[in-house]
């Protein structure tokens, strides 16, 4: 009886592992849907592919992310496929799961590295997995661009570390300067922050622009990123009277939020973080209404490109695009003109040197690396009206 | 003053749902003897229930408490022949490593099924503020509270006073002579897991209409808090792992409006410490049956 | 198969001379940087889940929190080589000794706490340490973690690779295990291992239980401290994202699935494990639904690990007495 | 013959239950004093209180002119108080050897960094358990075990065991627990001799027994308890003829009385 059902867990684990396989296959199956349609584009494709790595956790607290990732850079690719590939070759993205652990992070930046087929890496999501593999591929020279980090310290790290997100650093001197002191006309501010790199390096910023510009910060306390009741932190941000709330979260904003309103608190608030993120307004329902965010790409129906995207990408991923999906896909491409421009001769340091020299405008804005390979992001001010974002001020909304 | 009490009314709130995973926990931790790290996941998936109930009947609670009662018991069931049945005479530490194992596959199949993104739980129940004297208290609030106290009372009542609830309490105490004496040790054992878990489901549904969203890693650091307040209650009492719970939250709660949130696990667990230092049995009077 | 225990138990130092020689050229074998990598994490973990079993494995005393020592040890190493220019090797031992140090405070509670009361504290200690670590800004970098530490230098020799790495979690471990094994069959280790199997009698005989209690987590931490050290220097970059409870549980289910209370346990456990999560890797978003269920089924079906002892209170007690005990009776009884 | 132990008024309550209630009594260096009396009579906790695992309410205890009421059990073990238990506490999954060795955990002091540096300490240590190990267990008759692990062993192996790993420490008193309970008759006498043959070695022993005849034939003197109070002490014969004793343990009337006969018998 016991051998039997030894066998049989063997037997159904087995069985697992093959679902498991047979998951897996889906999205290469995919990817060769995509690579037909690329000779199908009538361009000749007898030569190899080429491949990009991407670091994302897929498993783990951050697979949301993982996610946004795996979609969007998909998508990328396809894109990217059915026009004819780069230079007529075909691009590749082998996805490998870090799982959001240091760690593994390392050890598969390392592994890309060692994969001379590998021209480049993409990721990791966070700015620590980032950074823990940023050293790595310093040493065996192989670009890796995140397109998310947001940590000042990233890009500086090394050489061939490239990040797009934007600087938290600035973001945060601007939400100070124009969205919170220009446009909202506040005194005194609240603010909310969430107690990883990205939540402290732009409150870093935040505080001394906001206090350039005259106002007061009445409140300021981090939280861990786990938290989920901020009753206690609300009742005691309402006791130093803000006229003004800012909340830097990523993931638990909404609760913040519905917190907030739940309280019964009517104060004007702006978030930073999730940008204009429609899981925000999923969240939070009513109790969005009227808030102020700043973001760098919005995918408004004025603009096509941006707008087709969005739509897509909530149809595949089964919830609403973030700005960082458009970082992600944007990350793809940037690397792939950086792969193109090296002609026929692809090498590590050619496609570094070409990332240097990009300078265009992308589905996310314009794109121009510093030469540490961080980049200052324009932003646009959003409100949330009738479950909508709507934009209050441009691009050129600081310059005036 | 007025700002001292609104602090403790977001205390004993917040201690409320401490208090509500800590009654489940302490059932099934009383019952099995032994501890379990799948609560957090039993809850997140009685959320889940709760939450495709509700997209499919509309925002019927009793309907929904139902679903997640009805979930977690299943996952109870599977937990209990998974975790513990075939683990009574052994060390307790492998069927904690199994429980740790399950957590970790239902977390991760969870993921897979539901996906990873954050599901809205908009306005299950109307969001009215009530302002009683100095402290102001939403209906949500007053919901949670008032739930807790019902089931840590008719849980006691039934384990104290029912003859199925002193079976229970038998088997809970001496495993071999409840055998000895008729009864059937192994399914009253999986009915007082399935029990608890329920009750673990109901409060992660609850937990999910109080932050508005489930996902699927929502149970993690929630179990944490569950396991923390029912040690403080001396695990198997389930009044006091409800007052542990409570107390837990209201300690934190204080902490944040004295210092910052930043620290709000540290003091929890200092706080955890402290009283296992002073009272190593919690705040049970007696010694009972414990793991 | 008891013959090949024997045989073992014959050439012990033979195999053991094999096995390191073995250790020692294998990585030479024209290797990639990242499968070298992968060794020199399981080598990493080999010492960690040893120090782990320390405690659980022989003193019995079931501990969560292994991941605050190992944090304690990278972070005090993190911060002295950033700050000051020293020579690395007194700083491993430093953050060895600043780990057990931390290991004798928390053991103080756990003289009169037992079981699952004396695993809360651990792991509400190491919670402690983790939360420290992310907000004492201006010591440990906050959130932000501390970068660029630099590699260490031995006589002008650099570890610059992860193949000089390996070489050096390997004799971390070898110093490790070779300590470990003198201090287990000595008085001290009986002394720990005669706590795990019955405190009362060990108390009859005049073991001082709190002692060696104390001096059994201090042993644990030391080394756990020592490997965080390392670690440091390894990934030179940490923060306190690392050292979460997830990764005290990591550890734990490499001591119980190699074996609790045996040296070779943690070892097989660490091969295991940290194998088996890269080898499960094609199987995508799958892998820890398998991983998970691989260590329910060796829960099942081996509760006392791969390598567990079978002389122990912890490798599943009366199952394993009934199955074995009859038979051995009839040979001694006379 | 000097004093060994020696208890003045030593009482011990749980709540409102008297457990032991003033009991005094000596034990002389050379003696094996028995402790008997019914079952629920206190004998276990006066054992508990001698050897520390309870601290007694009132009174004191002394041994070896030393008030040892308040030391922890392990500081008691030390000063030199060996003993058994009423159900056995072996390392079970231990072999004998191996239990023998943490017996003479007293005997050595190896600390940490001689283990470490195998000092002359720890080969001097090592040497000294495994002579002694062996020596007690040549001197109980356990030698063909030494190998086996101690919870496979015959019950009545198994009790002979726990004496052995206790000796291994040297006690000056060697405390008994119903050493002798669940024995059969054989094993009880092979049990007998072991005790005197110890005792003529100079082993100074305390014991408690229900078996009378095993205590009658071994012990040079008695204590009798009943609910927790002494009600007698002396010599065998005294004990045996003492009508309190006799109504102890039989109860009162013509039934206790033929049973007392029968006894005699």
């Amino acid at each position: 009886m016991k051998k039997l059902t030894a066998l049989l867990t063997v037997l159904a684990l087995l069985a697992c592992l093959l679902a498991g396989c047979a998951g897996e296959a889906e999205p290469s199956e995919t990817v060769a849907a995509s690579a037909n349609a690329g000779e199908t584009g009538a361009v000749s494709t007898n030569k190899e592919p080429i491949k990009v790595g991407v670091l994302a956790p897929l498993t783990g607290t951050m697979a949301e992310f993982g996610k946004t990732y795996e979609v969007a850079m998909t998508m990328a690719a396809e894109d990217i496929n059915e026009a004819g590939g780069i230079n007529g070759r075909e691009l590749v993205l082998q996805f490998e799961d870090s799982k959001g652990d240091q760690n593994q992070s390392a050890e598969l930046a390392s592994k890309f590295a060692d994969d001379d087929e590998v021209v480049a890496i993409l990721g990791d999501f966070s700015s620590g997995c980032a950074m823990a593999a940023a050293p790595i591929c310093d040493e065996e020279g192989i670009v890796l661009l995140s397109p998310t980090a947001s940590n000042p310290d990233f890009a500086v790290m090394s050489d061939w570390a490239f990040q797009i997100a934007g600087l938290a650093s600035y973001e945060g001197s601007y939400a100070a300067t124009y969205e919170v002191g220009k446009y909202a006309g506040a005194k005194n501010v609240a603010i909310f922050y969430m107690n990883t790199d990205f939540g402290a390096s732009i409150v870093d910023s935040f505080i001394p622009a906001a206090e350039a510009a005259g106002m007061n910060i009445v409140f300021c306390e981090g939280y861990a990123d786990t938290e989920s009741d901020f009753s206690a932190l609300i009742t005691k941000a309402k006791a130093a009277e803000p006229d003004h709330v800012m909340i830097v979260d990523q993931t638990s904003i909404s609760n913040v939020i519905n917190q907030i309103r739940g309280s019964g608190w009517d104060v004007p608030i702006t978030m930073l973080g999730p940008s204009t993120s429609q899981q925000v307004i999923d969240l939070c329902g009513e109790n969005c209404e009227g808030i102020l965010t700043t973001v760098s790409v919005y995918y408004a129906e004025s603009d096509p490109a941006a707008y087709a995207f969005a739509q897509e990408f909530a149809e595949r991923a089964g919830f609403g695009a973030t700005v960082m999906a458009g970082f992600a896909y944007d990350g793809v491409i940037i690397l792939a003109e950086a792969i193109e421009a090296c002609g026929d001769n692809i090498t590590r340091e050619a496609i570094r040197d070409n990332l240097y020299l990009t300078d265009d405008t992308y589905l996310t804005g314009p794109i121009k690396f510093s030469e540490n390979g961080d980049i200052v992001r324009k932003y646009l001010i959003c409100e949330i009206v009738d479950g909508e974002y709507v934009i209050r001020c441009g691009y050129d909304y600081d310059a005036e | 003053m007025e700002y001292i009490s609104n602090q403790l009314i977001n205390g004993i709130c917040q201690g409320s749902i401490y208090a509500l995973m800590a009654i489940g926990y302490s059932v099934v931790v009383g019952i099995t003897g032994m501890v379990t790290f799948t609560h957090g996941e039993v809850m997140m998936l009685g959320a889940f229930a709760a939450y495709y109930t509700f997209l499919w009947a509309g925002n019927n609670l009793l309907l929904g408490i139902f679903a997640a009662f009805a979930a977690s018991w299943l996952v109870g069931m599977a937990v209990y022949k998974v975790c513990y049945e075939h683990f009574f005479d052994a060390p307790r530490h492998i069927s904690l490593i199994c429980t740790v194992g399950f957590s970790m596959l239902i977390k991760n199949l969870a993921q897979i099924i539901f996906g990873a993104n954050r599901m809205p739980m908009l306005n299950i129940i109307d969001n009215r503020v009530y302002q009683i004297g100095p402290v102001s208290i939403n209906l949500l609030q007053i919901v949670i509270l008032a739930v807790v106290i019902v089931l840590a009372t008719v849980l006691s009542l039934f384990l104290n006073k029912t003859k199925g609830g002193i079976v229970l309490r038998a088997i809970s105490q001496e495993k071999t002579a409840a055998y000895m004496v008729g009864i059937n040790v192994r399914s009253t054992a999986m009915v007082g897991n399935c029990i608890g878990c329920g009750i673990g489901g109901v409060a992660g549904m609850l937990m999910a209409i109080y932050y508005q969203t489930c996902y699927a890693t929502m149970g993690g650091t929630m179990s944490m808090k569950a396991f923390s307040s029912s040690v403080l209650g001396g695990m198997t009492d389930v009044r006091l792992s409800a007052v542990g719970g409570l107390c837990i939250g209201v300690i934190e709660n204080l902490g944040i409006t004295f210092s910052s949130a930043n620290f709000r696990d540290a003091f929890a667990f200092c706080f955890l410490i402290l009283v296992l230092i002073i009272r190593p049995q919690g705040f049970a009077v007696k010694k009972g049956a414990r793991p | 198969m008891n013959r090949l225990k024997e045989y073992v138990k014959k050439n012990q130092k033979m195999i053991l001379i094999l096995i390191l020689a073995f250790a020692v050229v294998f990585p030479l074998l024209g290797f990639e940087k990242s499968t070298i990598r992968i060794f020199c994490r399981i080598l990493m973990y080999m010492t960690l889940a040893g120090s782990l079993n320390i405690t659980n494995g022989y003193s019995g005393q079931t501990s969560l929190g292994h991941a605050g020592f190992f944090c304690v040890g990278a972070y005090t190493a993190a911060i002295i080589t950033t700050r000051f220019e020293v020579s690395f090797w007194p700083i491993m031992i430093l953050a060895g000794i600043f780990a057990a140090v931390v290991g004798l405070i928390i053991s103080v509670p756990t003289i009169r706490l037992k079981g699952i009361y004396l695993s809360i504290i651990t792991l509400g200690a190491s919670e402690v340490i983790r939360i420290l670590a992310l907000n004492w800004q201006s010591l440990t970098g906050g959130s932000f973690g501390i970068k660029g530490i630099p590699r260490p230098v031995f006589f002008g020799f650099e570890f610059d690779s992860p193949l000089k790495f390996y070489y050096l979690f390997l004799g971390i471990a070898l110093i490790f295990l070779f300590v470990s094994h003198r201090v287990i069959n000595s008085r001290v280790g009986r002394s720990w291992m005669s706590i795990r199997e019955n405190e009362l009698a060990a108390k009859s005989l005049g073991v001082e239980c709190s002692a060696a209690k104390m001096m059994n987590f201090a042993f644990g931490a030391f080394w756990a401290g020592i490997i965080g050290a390392v670690y440091a220097v390894y990934v030179q970059y940490i923060d306190s994202a690392v050292f979460t409870l997830d990764e005290g549980f990591n550890i734990m289910s490499m001591v119980i699935i190699g074996g609790q209370g045996t040296l070779v346990g943690p070892l097989v456990g660490s091969v295991v494990v940290n194998g088996l999560t890269e080898v499960l890797r094609p199987i995508g978003v799958w892998r820890f639904v398998m991983y998970a269920a691989l260590i329910i089924v060796m829960m099942w079906f081996r509760p006392q690990g791969l390598m567990g002892a079978s002389n122990s209170i912890l490798a599943g007690g009366k199952v394993k007495m009934k199955a074995t005990g009859k038979a051995k009776r009839k040979e001694t009884t006379p | 013959m000097s004093e060994i132990l020696r208890t003045e008024g030593v009482c011990r309550y749980f709540g409102g239950l008297k457990a032991v209630e003033d009991v005094s009594m000596q034990v002389n260096s050379g003696d094996i004093f028995g402790i008997i009396g019914p079952n629920g009579a206190g004998k276990t906790t006066f054992f508990n209180v001698c050897s520390g695992i309870y601290k007694p309410t009132k009174g004191k205890v002394i041994f070896c002119g030393q008030d040892i009421s308040d030391l922890s059990q392990e500081s008691i073990s030390r000063a030199g108080v060996g003993r058994t238990f009423q159900t056995t506490q072996l390392f079970q999954f231990m072999s004998v050897l191996e239990n023998v060795k943490i017996g003479c955990h007293m005997g050595t002091k190896t600390k940490l960094v001689d283990a470490i540096f195998h000092t002359k300490t720890y080969k001097e240590d090592e040497a000294f358990a495994e002579e002694k190990a062996v020596e007690t267990l040549r001197k109980a008759g356990l030698e063909q075990y030494a190998n086996t692990l101690a919870g496979n062993l015959p019950y009545g192996i198994q009790r002979r065991v726990e004496i052995a790993r206790s000796l291994a420490s040297d006690p000056k008193i060697l405390m008994l627990d119903e050493p002798a309970a669940g024995m059969n008759r054989l094993e009880t006498d092979a049990l007998r001799d072991f005790v005197e043959e110890l005792n003529s070695q100079g082993q100074t022993i305390l014991l408690i027994e229900h078996d009378m005849k095993f205590v009658m034939n071994c012990c040079n003197r008695i204590m009798v308890l009943n609910f927790g109070k002494k009600i007698c002490e002396g010599s065998p014969d005294y004990v045996s003829n003492n009508k309190e004793v006799q109504t102890a343990y039989f109860g009162s009337g013509t039934f206790g009385k033929e049973a007392a006969k029968y006894a005699e018998n």
